[in-house]
């Protein structure tokens, strides 16, 4: 079988870093190949070089044996190159149609967008996305899952043969997730070409036909995917093997720290109530979109429930803001460490010291020597890699960004850490580091909530487990009863369960 | 460091192009205007260079700000200290906002006197009106009166509510109103000397008074204003535009006839006597009560109680001598 | 991002040392400019090394400096302000007012700061209250607030302020040190300290660079930007004494267009217009470039509008330079 | 139904407008006639013209405050070339106006898209600099009415149809924006790099070029208010429309244009510029004094930011399925 589109020896640097070296890839019609690596590893770079935003330094790009060149976004959408990314993106003011078609829009005989056939074409396409729905409704009015849809109804719109899906499921539910599996293989049927990134392991096995390992900007193996097993792909990753990937410590629980009851929100979440324990880690499971998230920002002040009280260490809180929680011994690592957590543009040590400035500084006044003390204690605990303490935090990679945002809270010397996703998107290195941090805090008598959607990143460090449907309570397990099967069920909500398998 | 030489140059070039020799033995007067670029001004400086020749030592420094604020006149009159000027001749934006910095002058020994538009009593060591207010005042509204003998409505268009002579001249208007039987000032509005402004607040007047007979625009820039809008309004023969103008700049619309006369005293008398006037007190004249001072070939100018002068009277222009005037100033 | 190969757990505090740092600032690229330009002025006119002058001078700048520290912090924090001028005019209007009351010097001070505060407090709660985004606010609070003073004005002046009053924007604290300068290095230093070395300034940098991780660090935005703009208000009114005491007098058009000064002095100071960077020595500098431009152009009787094309040249090519210069050098390199 | 047309932006402004006029009628019911709307309308044209092109740049995140200075000196360049060839014919010089505007335009264009100089520095600093370039260009001289040739004044005040030259103008730019924005891929291109730069990189668009049109735009058409600005009030100097940029600014933000980009109509632009040309018309009118229609406008734009702030507020995520009934 000839290969849809070819890449040979492509090379591209930027000011101080080689993000690719020597690289090739082989994209067969008709067939999934998966593209793993840590953090880092190139594969954004390879995808923006394959849609036409980068330019490579060296190496040729061959569509059909024909060399070719992509100087823009729009050649390679006109090659028939087309990618579903990560975040969604797409606008939020313009109407589905014109999302679909932005850029290629049909025109009419004297060159003006002709507005009739980009509506009827746009149907057309969202019906062979698998979705029925008005394309001239604001992309706004739509939720996350429509919006993909949308996302890959644009794909399809320029009769791509080559498709790229960076983290597709990354923001999806687990019936979403299904839905896109069975869009795949429609693709597939239909000779498309797929190159499918992805983190989870699990994913890859289920719809990949090949893959393509990559580490420090080099290609490192690929080859079918029956043929190789996961430790394989770990072992190409990282380089070497991988051994005891969750290092829960067993650790004597105390007494109880935070008490929540009748937690709720209007729209949010409501019949929130539960303890957590000294030294305990508590994981809260659920779908994206679960409401899990939202109720966490309320229990810091980001947002205000309408009911509910909280008690720390016995004690009624009242909690109207992130300074106030923080105060009281409640931090929160939120998920979006680029919007929430890493104040890009700031040193490193200034982002750890940010919410201890009271304590390194003197009635209001700086204190320089202290912040480095400081930010040097907890940025040599996470094991930190960085040239400098005042180096700023956006030339860090989003690993060691990580650490830093987690040092942040930790030097506020909680009682209770909430860490939300603590290692969505970072590579396999820092995970373990996270993991082994946050039961090293537990040993040390620090109570820990830990929101994750990895179901093996659940199973493998909470002592107790919440899971949440919907915005309510949906099951507690502990961990001796906890299976991915349980976890599951009470995620999707026994109705719509299939069969057990976690997503 | 490539960039922060260049940049040095360029500053130090800049600069140095602006520098011309100045003569030290010369006197210097600074003529200082509302704002740079107006044609009434640009003809009191020609007045002011006469003077100067015709003295032989007096360099002329011809200044003002961009705009009429007073903020930018006192930026002006402080580099005019700096530099040691002999005297300053101003026509202010703001009777009271330049006497601070005025005093200042005076107080480094620089002589000031204020002309056209007046500052406050205690800025200036005298103050040369273009002509008597009385008169001024009287003349606008006889202009606009002579045309309506069956007398009708009548509105004043005015510069900058803080013009200290446009203010001047309406009180005086208002005083001598009872004289013109039948004529009725029916509201007074500020186009602040800016040409659109003017424009459409005459245009405010058309449609607020139906009746409008005439329009008194006491400033060279609010009657071209209100004369092109009246003749926009189609007004023509309805509504007369009259006051103080330039004739080069009114030669137009007294032939349209939408004025069918305004008057103005000669800017260039008014240059030449402020230049004169200031290289009189350079010489140890003093400014007080009473006391006449030198004016050149305009003869001399008595100071009244308020250290006050006035030039001469207006000279009114129609169809009939317009043109002839508009080649002059 | 490869920063893996670097060793862990010896991360040294800083990589450059403070000369260095000094040397490649933006700080140090203004004071050559302002050297450069001092220097030109000495040659260009035998009046500029004058002291009396020099002091006279001042007052071209000192004003809109005072303003110029409060809105850079505002700028940093990822703010607005264009309402400045409009202020300075609404708290002179009502002083004058309080004049006509025959209220003394010290009450006339204390309306001047205290409309300016109002003011302020206006533009923050609209702000941090309802969520706007400040340069549409202050746009309309700009026209709203000279709008009253025109109201209350119209075309008349308020005058006769008291002899007292006068020190304010005309009297000397000593020799040539006028109140007005005196009270510009002074709040230069308090500016100076409040950003640089106080916890209020690091939640400036914080807000301005990442509104929303500054918040979840426990920044308290809303509190912080209310501040700002409080401050922002109390200058416009401090300057609004300043300047009205310097005229004498008070009319609804004083101080126009200065808001488009202020933040040209910030920007041309090397506040990032998009939030998160600056510093106060820039600020100062950039202060006294404008002020000795504004000077020696006036010495030469070169009109006002013209030294505005060179600040306006200015404020662009400082920006371009450096980034041209970095091309330049980059394609070199290649 | 009536609750979603409120949220539409341009019909909330038409209620305001309607309700506006009502109120000014109780006063002076002359005002409501067609004359003086056609008036009211003639007085705003160049409002409406400059609101469109400031509106192409705000919708890419931008702004453009050198448009009154553009106006300004391509007004001036017009006026002088009149002066200088008076039987030069008259849309030649409205060409050069406009391709003088373009070219303002251009370089405020090509700082923002080659340079990335944030708009508000770079517009900052061409304003003080082209309002300086007149100044250089004519020693500040004014050019008068009497130095204009007579075809150059005619042009904007002749009667077509009852209406006049300007009018037409500014209907015809409206209908030539509109068919920009709604059927061109430049003008849906302003909605996307405005509504999310990053993901127009994805779609193929180039963000800063997209820029440099949208301020090509502004400019010419400020170039084009240039010459009917200066033939209309029949004097071209340094300070026209000293000021203007903030009126222009003003319109659009009552018509409902974002200034975070993205959002926003030809229908809001016009409609924000006659709101605001309604004011300016009707306090002379209705006898309130001049002196309190700069604090009126500024309420104005604060009352419009607020409400159409909460028309845009994101809600949270409805989570709760009995929520989402409701």
């Amino acid at each position: 079988m000839k290969p849809a589109i070819t890449l040979e020896g492509i090379s591209k640097s930027f000011p101080g870093v080689r993000a690719l070296s020597d690289v090739s890839l082989a994209l067969y019609p008709g067939s999934v190949t998966a593209l793993i690596g840590e953090n880092g590893a190139g594969k954004s770079t390879l995808v923006k070089i394959l849609t036409g935003i980068y330019q490579p330094d060296a190496g040729v790009i061959r569509l059909a044996d024909v060399e070719t060149a992509f100087p823009t976004a729009l050649a390679a959408a006109r090659a028939g190159v087309t990618a579903i990314h990560q975040e969604t993106v797409l606008f939020d003011e313009l109407s589905v149609a014109e999302n679909i078609f932005l850029g290629h829009a049909p025109r009419n005989r004297f060159g003006f967008i002709d507005w009739k056939k980009l509506n009827a074409d746009a149907a057309a396409l969202l019906h062979r996305a698998g979705a029925d729905f008005d394309p001239t409704i604001r992309l706004r009015d739509l939720g996350i899952a429509k919006k993909h849809l949308v996302a890959i109804a644009r794909a399809l719109s320029v009769d791509a043969r080559v498709v790229i899906m960076d983290e597709p499921t990354a923001a999806l539910s687990h019936k979403e997730i299904h839905e896109l599996y069975a869009l795949i293989e429609r693709l597939k049927a239909d000779g498309k070409a797929i190159l499918f990134i992805s983190h989870k392991f699990d994913e890859i096995f289920r719809i990949a036909d090949r893959y393509t390992v990559f580490r420090d900007g080099t290609m490192v193996g690929e080859g079918l995917i029956v043929d190789v097993s996961q430790d394989d792909l770990v072992r190409m990753m990282v380089g070497r093997a991988v051994g005891s990937v969750y290092p829960k410590k067993e650790v004597a629980i105390g007494e109880p720290v935070l008490t929540v009851s009748g937690y709720r929100h209007p729209t949010e979440f409501e019949d929130i109530n539960f303890e957590l324990r000294r030294g305990e880690i508590l994981g809260f499971y659920g779908l994206v979109g679960a409401g899990r998230s939202e109720f966490m920002q309320s229990l810091i002040g980001i947002t205000r429930p309408s009911a509910g009280a909280v008690k720390l260490d016995g004690q009624v809180l009242v909690i109207r803001s992130p300074a106030e929680a923080i105060r009281a011994g409640i931090v929160y690592v939120p998920e979006e460490r680029g919007r929430q957590g890493a104040i890009i543009g700031m040193p490193i040590f200034q982002n750890v010291t940010l919410p201890s400035l009271s304590h390194t500084s003197r009635s209001g006044f700086l204190k320089l020597a202290n912040e480095f003390a400081l930010a040097r204690e907890y940025t040599s605990r996470l094991d930190l890699r960085a040239a400098s303490l005042d180096q700023d935090v956006g030339t860090l990679s989003g690993g060691n960004q990580q650490k830093v945002v987690i040092a942040k809270w930790l030097a506020t010397r909680p009682k209770v850490i909430i860490l939300d996703e603590p290692t969505k998107g970072i590579d396999i290195g820092s995970k373990a580091a996270v993991h082994a941090f946050m039961s090293e805090l537990a040993a040390e008598g620090l109570s820990v909530i830990m929101v994750s959607s990895e179901i093996p990143e659940i199973m493998g460090m909470s002592d107790r487990v919440i899971v949440m449907r919907e915005g309510r309570i949906a099951g507690r397990f502990g961990r001796a009863e906890l299976t991915a099967e349980k976890l599951v069920r009470a995620a999707a909500g026994i109705e719509t369960q299939s069969n057990g398998r976690a997503a | 460091m490539k960039i922060l030489k260049s940049l040095m140059v360029t500053a130090a070039v800049a600069v140095a192009l602006m520098a011309n020799a100045a003569h030290a033995e010369n006197k210097k007067i600074a003529l200082v205007v509302k704002a740079l670029g107006i044609g009434f001004f640009e003809a009191a400086n020609k007045g002011a260079q006469e003077a100067a020749k015709e003295l032989g030592d007096v360099e002329v420094i011809y200044t003002g700000p961009t705009s009429t604020t007073a903020e930018g006149q006192i930026e002006v009159i402080n580099s005019l200290i700096a530099q040691k000027v002999d005297a300053i001749a101003v026509s202010a934006n703001d009777t009271d906002a330049l006497v601070p910095a005025l005093k200042k002058a005076m107080d480094r020994g620089i002589k000031v006197i204020s002309w056209d538009s007046g500052v406050a009593k205690e800025g200036r060591l005298m103050h040369l009106n273009p002509s008597s207010s009385p008169l001024i005042g009287n003349m606008i509204i006889k202009l606009a009166a002579d045309n309506l003998p069956e007398g009708g409505d009548v509105a004043v268009l005015s510069a900058s509510a803080t013009a200290t002579n446009q203010n001047t001249w309406i009180a005086e208007m208002k005083k001598v109103q009872g004289n013109y039987k039948g004529i009725n000032v029916v509201t007074t509005v500020y186009g602040d000397d800016l040409a659109d402004k003017s424009y459409r607040e005459t245009q405010g007047l058309i449609q607020s008074y139906p009746n409008l007979k005439a329009i008194i625009a006491p400033t060279s820039v609010g009657i071209v204003a209100a004369a092109q809008a009246v003749t926009d309004a189609g007004k023509i023969g309805q509504i007369n535009v009259t006051g103080l103008g330039l004739p080069s700049e009114m030669a137009g619309h007294v032939k349209s006839g939408a004025s069918k006369s305004f008057a103005i005293w000669n800017p260039i008398d008014l240059g030449y006597s402020a230049t004169m006037i200031a290289y009189d007190l350079i010489g140890g004249a003093e400014a007080k009560p009473g006391a006449e001072l030198k004016m050149g070939r305009m003869g001399t100018v008595k100071l009244d109680d308020n250290n006050e002068g006035a030039m001469a009277d207006p000279f009114v222009y129609d169809a009939s001598n317009v043109e002839d005037f508009a080649k002059i100033f | 991002m490869t920063d893996a190969h670097l060793s862990p757990r010896n991360i040294p505090d800083r990589l450059q040392g403070r000369g260095a740092r000094i040397l490649k600032s933006w700080e140090s690229l203004l004071l050559v400019v302002a050297i450069a330009i001092f220097l030109g002025n000495s040659l260009a006119s035998p009046y500029f090394l004058d002291p009396w002058n020099l002091s006279d001078a001042t007052f071209n700048f000192t004003e809109k400096a005072m303003i110029a520290f409060a809105m850079a912090l505002v700028i940093i924090s990822g703010e607005i302000d264009l309402s400045v001028a409009s202020i300075i005019a609404l708290a002179s209007t009502a002083m004058g007012y309080a004049v006509q009351l025959g209220v003394d010097t010290p009450a006339l001070v204390a309306i001047g700061l205290g409309v300016g505060l109002i003011c302020g407090m206006v533009n923050g709660l609209l702000i941090t209250g309802l969520g706007l985004p400040s340069i549409v606010v202050t746009i309309g609070t700009m026209s709203l607030f000279r709008g009253l003073s025109f109201i209350v004005l119209g075309d008349q002046a308020f005058t006769g302020y008291p002899e007292s009053f006068a020190w304010f924007g005309q009297g000397y604290f000593w020799w040539v040190f006028s109140f007005e300068f005196t009270l510009f290095v002074l709040l230069a230093v308090i500016y100076g300290v409040l950003l640089h070395k106080t916890n209020f300034g690091r939640a400036v940098y914080a807000i301005g660079n990442n509104q929303t991780a500054a918040l979840f660090s426990g920044v308290r935005v809303a509190r912080v930007k209310f501040i700002l703009f409080l401050l922002t208000g109390l200058m416009a009114g401090l300057a609004s004494i300043c300047l009205t005491s310097r005229l004498g007098s008070t009319r609804p058009s004083i101080a126009l267009g200065w808001e488009l000064e202020v933040v040209t002095m910030v920007v041309l100071g090397g506040v990032n217009i998009l939030g998160g960077s600056g510093t106060i020595p820039g600020v100062v500098l950039a202060a006294l470039i404008m002020g000795m431009v504004t000077f020696g152009f006036g010495l030469l009787n070169v009109p006002g509008i013209v030294m505005s094309i060179f600040i306006g040249l200015l404020l662009i090519s400082v920006i371009a330079l450096p980034i041209l210069w970095q091309r330049a050098r980059r394609r070199l390199a290649h | 139904m009536m609750a979603k047309l409120l949220k539409n932006r341009e019909i909330l402004l038409v209620v305001a407008i309607v309700a506006l006029v009502a109120l000014i009628a109780l006063r002076f019911p002359a005002f409501v006639t067609p004359a003086s709307f056609a008036r009211v309308y003639n007085d705003t044209s160049i409002l409406i013209i400059l609101a469109l092109g400031q509106m192409a740049v705000i919708l890419t995140r931008c702004i453009d405050l050198s448009m009154a200075a553009n106006l300004a000196l391509s007004g001036m360049v017009a006026a002088m070339l009149n002066t200088a060839f008076p039987g030069l014919p008259i849309p030649l010089v409205i060409l050069v106006a406009m391709a003088l505007g373009c070219l303002l335009g251009m370089i405020n264009g090509t700082l923002v898209w080659k340079l990335n100089i944030p708009p508000i520095v770079v517009t900052l600093g061409t304003l003080t600099i082209y309002r300086g370039l007149i100044f250089l260009l004519t020693d500040g001289k004014w050019i008068n009415a009497h130095e204009m040739s007579d075809a150059f004044k005619a042009l904007p005040r002749l009667g077509l149809a009852g209406v006049p030259v300007l009018s037409w103008l500014s209907l015809l730019m409206i209908a030539l924006m509109f068919l920009v924005m709604s059927r061109t891929p430049l003008g849906r291109a302003f909605y996307a790099v405005g509504g999310n730069p990053h993901a127009a990189v994805y779609t193929g668009i180039d963000v800063g070029r997209t820029r440099f049109f949208a301020y090509c735009l502004s400019g010419t058409l400020a170039g084009l208010s240039g010459y009917l600005w200066v033939s209309r009030y029949a004097v071209a100097y340094v300070d026209i429309a000293a000021g203007f940029e903030l009126d222009i600014i003003a319109a659009c933000v009552i018509g409902g244009i974002s200034i975070a980009g993205g959002i926003g109509s030809v229908a809001g632009a016009v409609l924000g510029a006659l709101f605001l040309g309604v004011i300016k018309n009707a306090l002379p009118v209705i006898n309130i004094s001049p002196f309190a229609q700069m604090a009126i406008s500024g309420t104005v734009i604060i009352i419009a930011v607020a409400v159409n702030a909460r028309a845009e507020k994101r809600k949270g995520r409805v989570i709760l399925r009995k929520a989402e009934a409701v």
